[in-house]
């Protein structure tokens, strides 16, 4: 990632515009990402023998789902990142909302589809299947965590906070990917490690995987760049307010 | 001043309390909705779940109606503004009514979540012919609901361990509700084979319960708020 | 002309205790009473009895001419009653505040305005939410929502308690005003220099009775 | 002073505080059981019943346990004496471990309560050599929660609109808790022809989890509840 | 010798709002300061910002040799607050707040007892709960508490607010004492006769800023 400097005087930060050449680049070639998966999620792999055309969802489901595991990640990483004194910095908070806030909003997506692909393939858009569940958990443990970045207080504050809520969260990452071992599952177990799917299958899988991590990555970028924007202005608010502050004694 | 001028002006200000807290849209949606999510987790199996769907909405209704009596009270007395309200001669029966709107608005909007959580968690589904109930039942519960809820808040609010009094003192009295609006929403959702006219008995219990508070609030809650 | 207040051998009791034991006290219209007496005398018991928040347990009290040992409920909104706590709404702005408790009297607009302007809350505070404000100002807040219920009988628990200089001045010159006005006013207080100042009479409780 | 030393102190507050009001043993407790009625009802139906026992029992303790930990915070930052503590200079590894074992203590409590009513009321009963897997999964259990509780308990303290911030925090993370201890109790209660060898891994989860939020807390609640 | 507190444009912000302006203060070892100014001026803001409860947003604020903008910690059981609220818990009796508070610093038995003797709190009072106090009896319990912690600097918040004469002049004694026994005060009152008596030296606050 590249690190934005942490705002002190806040109108250059204010000014900067969150596109880099690079952030273009990278978005041009989400857009290409898409349209290949679009073209071999949609027309070019075949239709699924059991789930017909239906298994076209798994070309979104599945690369939003790995997404928004690798974005709570993340979000983990960068949160020890900040909590360890040597690197700390609140880029890295910044990086762990932005990246969480992605995260929430795949898996969002995650389960839409899923439930979606439920309808169809289970014929119900909800069940009480561990992995469902536990996804589900995770879900809203990570609104949790967007709750508490907003709880107020200062920018250290909100980045102390939520970094140990994020280093307990990203625990539960692992009981989703692990639940259709621990428990009687209906959702898919393992399939595409196990290699089950066939070539073309597969391969728009990883159309989709790349297109989603180029996706990531952008809003991501553009996302913490933001974030960083919001804070030069709380500070840049602050001399304002300081300003007026003073002023009353003058006044009294 | 007339009862029902006061009622409004209580039910605008605890709405406006609302508004700027963000506390039901925020935080006890999302809490209704984990209860769902938990009591389905507790007791996975597809059979029981659709089965006893109804019965769950009425129980997350009833838990995060707790919080939010909870809260509705907690504002009032954290810096004795009861006090203040007794002494500013407010109708101890407007207090109540206007505490039991602004109660009845958040819990409809909580229920409606609810409902959907329902339909779409547990696959449950109305029968068209069950809508009218639905909605009679709905009504009706809520009402009757946030009678009892402001009437038992107002009375745990003066206590000490308020937080712990007012569950036990609400849901004993909240049981028929639950069970009436229980068998209200089998009979609209077509459960257990239930057809809508078994229902409309148990809306008419709903009513009578709810007037019953509506009523006794209504007159007895300055005693019961007043130390 | 009969006073406003008029309390014979009044007892209440909180928990078991005997809060006030006997409290014989006359106020006439238009005074403004100030009580002393060290902690734990009775002086806040005795504005809640008159404020119909304490029941009367033996004894005759009339306040306003209701007999409030068998109906406290009748003065209630005949009295204003500022206690040691605020009373305020923490999330509601300090214009909402005064707003909400001068409606509870169908006080108008400008008078809500009027009784910001009282205590010095008219500009930037006016919108700031009270869980925002300092000690002092929630205790202006409080003032002014008390200034905005236009009572006949004011009931003042340590008004002076928080309030700097200028809200000092601004509260005398609001009780003096509503005394003038016909009103009847009872202040609680330690600061005896200048509630002593401001008083028409002075009686000390000590114990739970009022000595004289 | 050591942290122990503190975590006792506050540890043998808190059950003073208890003690004084008496709100666990009088209002708590019954309201536990009254959500296990509660539940009796909206499910009136014992063979569903009986099955889903344990999951009712740990969903009632979770419930409990919202309120307990609410009080448990509400009775610090009532007249500020959170901010006191801290100024105090009172290690915040102390507070939370001195906190959390109170709250494990009164938790322990309605537990067994809880297990009682539901062996009652559900006619569940614990197979003879269930009985040590019992009591290892109500052990762990219960101190995983207590440290859960506290841990968001104080983080929400500071926060306005606690009473409801709270559970949004506390119930996805305790859902392991609830399924693992579900899964343990089932296979004590033999519930479903599962045999107690099967719940050991749970306990073993259980464990796991009550040391991560043990160390977590012990660490991080500083930081967590300075505002 | 280095000062005991030294602030040196600290900037502190509460909701956005800078409640510290850029305060530049000096406290030496032994004084009794005084801090004077309207509502809003700040006090309470700087006294929580001494006492590390306040984070320092700008500038450089040092307490008893600690760095408090980089650790608020380090200081806190060096030093004693008052705030506006007293820090009780109601269901305890007096006695048992005192001890508690007293326990956390490694107090004696006699330690405590002497605390409550000191606010006059001896005697029946000292088995009731705090929630069956008058006001000014819970604010002598958390004075109680406060000298039970034996701080090296003790920050008031408007300590006599609410006093009767005996316990301000118990409170006047206390502080008084603590300072001759080498803590530092400092008081943040609007009672300017009473306080500034007590006082070796009178700063003002406005604005968030300390004016001199
Ligand atoms: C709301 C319902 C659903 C949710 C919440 C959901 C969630 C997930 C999650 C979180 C993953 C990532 C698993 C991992 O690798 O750790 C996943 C993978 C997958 N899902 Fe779903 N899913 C749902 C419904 C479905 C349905 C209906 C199907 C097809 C019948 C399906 C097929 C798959 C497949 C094939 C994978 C890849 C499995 C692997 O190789 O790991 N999912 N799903
Ligand atoms: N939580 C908060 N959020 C935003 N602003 C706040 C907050 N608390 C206090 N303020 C503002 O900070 C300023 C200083 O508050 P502070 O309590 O320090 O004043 P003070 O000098 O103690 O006043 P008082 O004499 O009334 O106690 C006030 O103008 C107040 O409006
Ligand atoms: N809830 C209660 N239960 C039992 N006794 C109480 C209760 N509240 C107050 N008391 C006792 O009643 C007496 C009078 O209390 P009150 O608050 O009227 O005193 P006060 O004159 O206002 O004192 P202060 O000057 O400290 O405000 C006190 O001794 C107090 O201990
Ligand atoms: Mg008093
Ligand atoms: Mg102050």
């Amino acid at each position: 990632m590249t690190p934005t400097p942490t705002p002190s005087p806040g109108r250059t930060a204010v000014a900067r515009p969150t596109g880099t050449r690079f952030t273009r680049v990278l978005g041009a070639a989400v857009l290409l990402g898409m349209a290949w998966l679009v073209l071999f999620g949609l027309f070019l792999s075949p239709n699924d023998e059991k789930q017909k055309a239906g298994v076209r969802i798994l070309y979104i489901h599945v690369p939003t789902a790995w997404l928004a595991y690798l974005a709570f990640i993340v979000t983990g990483v960068s949160s020890a990142a900040y909590l360890f004194k040597r690197t700390r910095s609140l880029t890295w908070d910044r990086i762990a909302g932005a990246s969480a806030e992605i995260g929430v909003l795949f898996m969002g997506i995650t389960l839409v589809t899923g439930s979606l692909w439920g309808r169809i393939s289970w014929g119900i858009f909800w069940t009480w299947d561990s992995r469902l569940t536990t996804t589900a958990f995770l879900f809203v443990t990570y609104i949790g965590y967007l709750a508490v970045r907003n709880l107020g207080g200062t920018h250290q504050q909100r980045a102390r906070r939520s970094a140990i809520i994020a280093l307990l969260a990203v625990l539960e990452v692992p009981l989703v990917h692990f639940s259709v071992k621990w428990w009687r599952p209906l959702h898919q177990q393992e399939s595409v490690a196990e290699g089950k799917l066939s070539g073309l299958m597969l391969f728009s899988l990883f159309v989709g995987l790349i297109a989603f991590t180029l996706l990531y990555v952008w809003l991501l970028l553009h996302r913490q760049r933001v974030m960083a924007m919001e804070d030069a202005l709380d500070d840049q608010g602050l001399d304002v307010a300081l300003a007026e502050r003073r002023a009353e004694g003058a006044q009294v | 001043m007339s009862t029902w001028r006061i009622a409004r002006l209580i039910a605008a200000k605890d709405l406006r309390i609302e508004l700027r807290s963000r506390i039901v849209t925020n935080q006890v949606l999302p809490f209704a909705a984990l209860v769902m999510v938990m009591f389905a987790f507790a007791l996975d199996n597809d059979a029981v779940l659709t089965r006893v769907a109804p019965g769950l909405v009425w129980l997350a209704t009833m838990f995060s109606m707790l919080v939010l009596v909870q809260r509705a009270f907690a504002v009032e007395s954290a810096d004795g503004a009861l006090d203040a309200l007794q002494v500013a001669g407010v109708r101890p029966g407007g207090i109540f009514l206007g505490k039991s709107l602004a109660l009845a608005i958040e819990l409809a909007v909580l229920e409606i979540v609810l409902l959907i959580a329902a339909v779409v968690l547990y696959q449950a589904d109305v029968a068209g012919s069950g809508v009218l109930l639905l909605v009679a039942t709905f009504v009706a519960a809520t009402t009757g609901l946030a009678f009892v809820g402001t009437l038992y808040g107002g009375l745990a609010a003066g206590a000490k361990g308020r937080e712990t009094l007012l569950p036990l003192l609400m849901l004993p009295v909240v049981a028929p509700v639950l069970i009436g609006a229980t068998r209200a929403t089998e009979a609209a959702f077509g459960t257990n084979g239930a057809t809508s006219s078994e229902g409309w008995p148990w809306v008419g219990l709903l009513v009578l319960f709810a007037a019953l508070f509506g009523l006794g609030g209504t007159l007895a809650f300055g005693s019961l708020i007043d130390e | 002309m009969e006073p406003v207040v008029h309390l014979a051998g009044v007892v209440a009791v909180l928990g078991g205790f005997p809060v006030l034991a006997g409290a014989d006290l006359r106020v006439e219209r238009g005074e403004i009473l100030l009580l002393r007496g060290p902690n734990g005398a009775g002086k806040t018991s005795l504005l809640r009895l008159c404020a119909g928040l304490l029941p009367v347990e033996r004894g005759e009290a009339m306040v306003l001419g209701c007999d409030i040992a068998v109906d406290r409920t009748a003065v209630r909104n005949r009295v204003g009653l500022l206690g040691h706590a605020n009373g305020l709404y923490a999330d509601l702005s300090v214009a909402d505040n005064v707003a909400f408790w001068g409606a509870t009297v169908g006080a108008t607009a400008e008078e809500v305005a009027a009784s910001l302007e009282r205590m010095g809350l008219a500009g930037r505070l006016a919108s700031v939410p009270v869980s925002r404000l300092s000690a002092g100002q929630r205790r202006r807040t409080a003032l002014a929502c008390l200034v905005a219920r236009r009572a006949e009988l004011w009931l003042l628990d340590e008004p002076h308690a928080g309030l700097d200089a200028a809200g000092r001045d601004d509260l005398d010159a609001t009780l003096r005003d509503a005394a003038a006005a016909g009103a009847t006013v009872m202040v609680a207080s330690h600061e005896l220099e200048r509630a002593g100042a401001l008083a028409t009479r002075v009686v000390e409780i000590v114990g739970g009775q009022v000595r004289t």
